[in-house]
């Protein structure tokens, strides 16, 4: 049986090269893959396009990477909070680009890359700083937005448990853009506390089939932080 | 004399004035005070950006747990009925419609309805979003709670922005310290309630806009 | 507590008039409401427009509806199938518009609909009888097709059980486009064989939350047919 | 001397060119004998556009489910990492690109690739499409099992459609009673398997076309 599992997450991240497009799933903490985002640390890569909601907290996880210096542009919707310092230097010092999206549109723009759409139109940001210079048109007299799927080379996302085929389940907010992320990008590196044999997840409860996975990286005791 | 309204008694002026039944999505900051005054018996069902509905209070001690938490980052319950699913169908759900009411704070609110509540403008402001303008332009309605003034006692309340757009004409109620405003799509700003010394005189002075007495 | 459990579908479907746009879940007979329908075809409504899959198979459900003549149009992407005698007849007599829709592009309109998205394109049908007529656009090298949502006044869906507030789960392929459905209605009427407390159901496993969902029949032993 | 492929014959062939850990998606009629020959060594994973991965072969006797039936509304039986999702999920899946073959019938097939199978263009033939559009383009390659002629003798591999297109330059091999095509972007329909008697002459003279013999 080909496994997708991998026995540590400096392996499953071994071939992310600089200049990678690369998607990090969470919500601030929750559903961070931290242990695959210090891998990918340690390797050092340069360039790195991020896509992810927020852009760092505190001392942990992608707050860590762009500290680094590894990040060169960064698309997300909520850059700055309460502990976003790095972020906040690098950005200040002109280190960092950044693309603000409104959070409904990143998730549709992610979504729509798995789904195979070229674009769609959204009511949001319409007449807003984030609509300048985009494609706009009335339908059914609302006024959209045009706007594009957002790819990726690799996504690193946090599950709950997998199966060896590489089936999904979450575990409650920790869910959010981890589904969507594990469409969209080439590569999908899902770090879990556990594999479980395959036939062990209810098929009514898998939320990502298999076919969206392609390495699985079980950390039993995972990093699960609370964001300030 | 009444006082002028702090901001515990805005989230339950609010709380009082959700329909039963409604699915409500509470900002980030004073509107998630207003979880706090609503009665089970109104049956509200909340909704927070990153995947859940029928979201429970805050989480205290043995309850908190790093996977379940709001749109504010903040430890929250769950509860009989909650559901949980991924941002795409979270932000579908807000884009299509679904939700009742979005309880926001602003920066300010135009005569039109137009609101200003994600960036300052201010050149060195670092922008962030989030799902400010999805709320926006996808809840049925906006009810927004802010202070009438700025520190500098600037009215909030004004003719036309001066600080970046979040969405167009889709603030419906503003409950302020002073009065309670609803925007009238035809009859323009509505005064629905006064507080402390505040009057239809006092109100148009401070912000230089005119109002139509209708006390609810 | 207020409750959205319907005694009978003839009391959840009693408000149907003439006229309306109604969506009815299922493919084939898995996931068709057969009762919800049974007891539309008894209030004999007029000029009804149905979105569906098929168009109706044997003589259950929908293929009686039709052959009572309460449809005006369909959009479907496979009516012509080896029991859909009764559309067949009423097409062939010109009694019944007909809009065919390629099954990604109506799944994905009726998606659009609960998703508040003005329009999308996919590169289904392009250079097709089915595209002719239809706003075209090179994106990235690839031919892509303009699609606009279809909403609903009201949604049949069948799920397998509900709680209280109107959560759905499902069974296997009877999902199909229950969920979406649900989404696109103004008004969702769930037939299920069980309906439990609030709480009963994992929020981990709800497929579509009760937000969706206006009125919730329970139907104890629905018919369960395997078409021809 | 070997005589023309059956219809299992070919189903075989196309089992036996199925890449292993391929996810794939088997049309209506012919195309569903392909997974009679798929190995589990193969491990092939079978996706059914109604709404399901990891399908089962058919279901019989007592494991017929009304509720677990596949494209051809044929009962098939669930497998150990089964998953179950709703239509729009389904088509994102095809649309996407995640599906590695899509094996299909057809009336015709053009030498650059287009495919004909959803509609024979008769004015009264009720036109019914299914997912043939969406599996047409969305999947990375489509594989095709068909009769190279018709009953009247006439080539179904043709210069150009004149049935009503169901996808643009989607094909990428045919399989057929006397033959195995591939169609090569570049160097037009390359012969990569003869069968009885069929030589690259008898199949040139049969379609009116022109060929490229190398073999597999």
């Amino acid at each position: 049986m080909s496994t997708k599992k991998y026995e540590s997450a400096d392996a499953a991240v071994a071939d992310i090269g600089d200049g990678a497009t690369i998607m990090i799933g969470g919500f601030g903490l929750a559903g961070q893959p931290v242990e695959l985002i210090d891998a990918l640390l340690r390797k050092k890569p340069k360039d790195l396009t991020i896509v992810a909601n927020n852009a760092g907290n505190g001392d942990a996880g992608l707050a860590l990477l762009i500290e680094a210096g590894c990040v060169k542009r960064i698309l997300c919707s909520f850059p700055r909070q309460v502990d976003s310092h790095h972020f906040d230097a690098a950005y200040r010092a002109g280190k960092i680009e950044l693309e603000v999206v409104p959070q409904g549109n990143l998730a549709e723009r992610i979504r729509a890359a798995g789904a195979g759409i070229g674009a769609f139109f959204t009511p949001t940001g319409f007449g807003t700083l984030l609509a300048e210079g985009k494609e706009t048109r009335e339908i059914n007299g609302r006024n959209y937005v045009l706007e594009y799927p957002i790819h990726a080379d690799f996504a690193l996302i946090k599950a709950y448990k997998a199966d060896e085929m590489g089936n999904l389940v979450y575990r409650k907010t920790a869910r959010n853009f981890g589904p969507i992320m594990a469409t969209a990008a080439k590569t999908t590196i899902a770090q879990v506390s556990e594999i479980l044999p395959t036939g062990s997840l209810d098929p009514e409860v898998i939320v990502t089939p298999g076919i969206f996975v392609q390495r699985i990286v079980p950390i039993a005791n995972a990093v699960s932080l609370v964001s300030k | 004399m009444s006082e002028f309204k702090t901001r515990e008694q805005l989230a339950e002026l609010v709380a009082a004035d959700i329909p039963t039944g409604s699915v409500v999505n509470l900002g980030i900051g004073i509107p998630t005070l207003v979880s706090n005054f609503l009665k089970p018996e109104q049956e509200v069902i909340l909704h927070t950006e990153n995947g859940m509905l029928v979201m429970g209070r805050e989480a205290v001690g043995q309850e908190i747990d790093p996977d379940l938490i709001n749109a504010g980052k903040i430890p929250v319950i769950q509860m009989p009925g909650s559901s949980y699913f991924h941002h795409a169908d979270s932000f579908a759900m807000m884009r299509g419609g679904h939700l009742d009411i979005a309880v926001l704070g602003a920066f300010q609110v135009s005569e039109t309805g137009d609101l200003a509540n994600w960036h300052t403008g201010a050149p060195d402001a670092i922008p962030a979003v989030g799902g400010a303008m999805d709320l926006a332009t996808g809840a049925k309605r906006i009810f927004i709670i802010m202070e009438l003034t700025t520190k500098k006692g600037e009215s909030k309340l004004v003719k036309e922005l001066t600080y970046p757009i979040t969405g167009i004409g889709c603030v419906s109620r503003i409950y302020t310290e002073q009065a309670v405003f609803e925007i009238d799509k035809a009859r323009g700003v509505l005064v629905r309630k006064l507080f402390g010394e505040a009057s239809l005189e006092s109100l148009q002075n401070l912000t230089g806009l005119d109002f139509a007495l209708e006390l609810e």
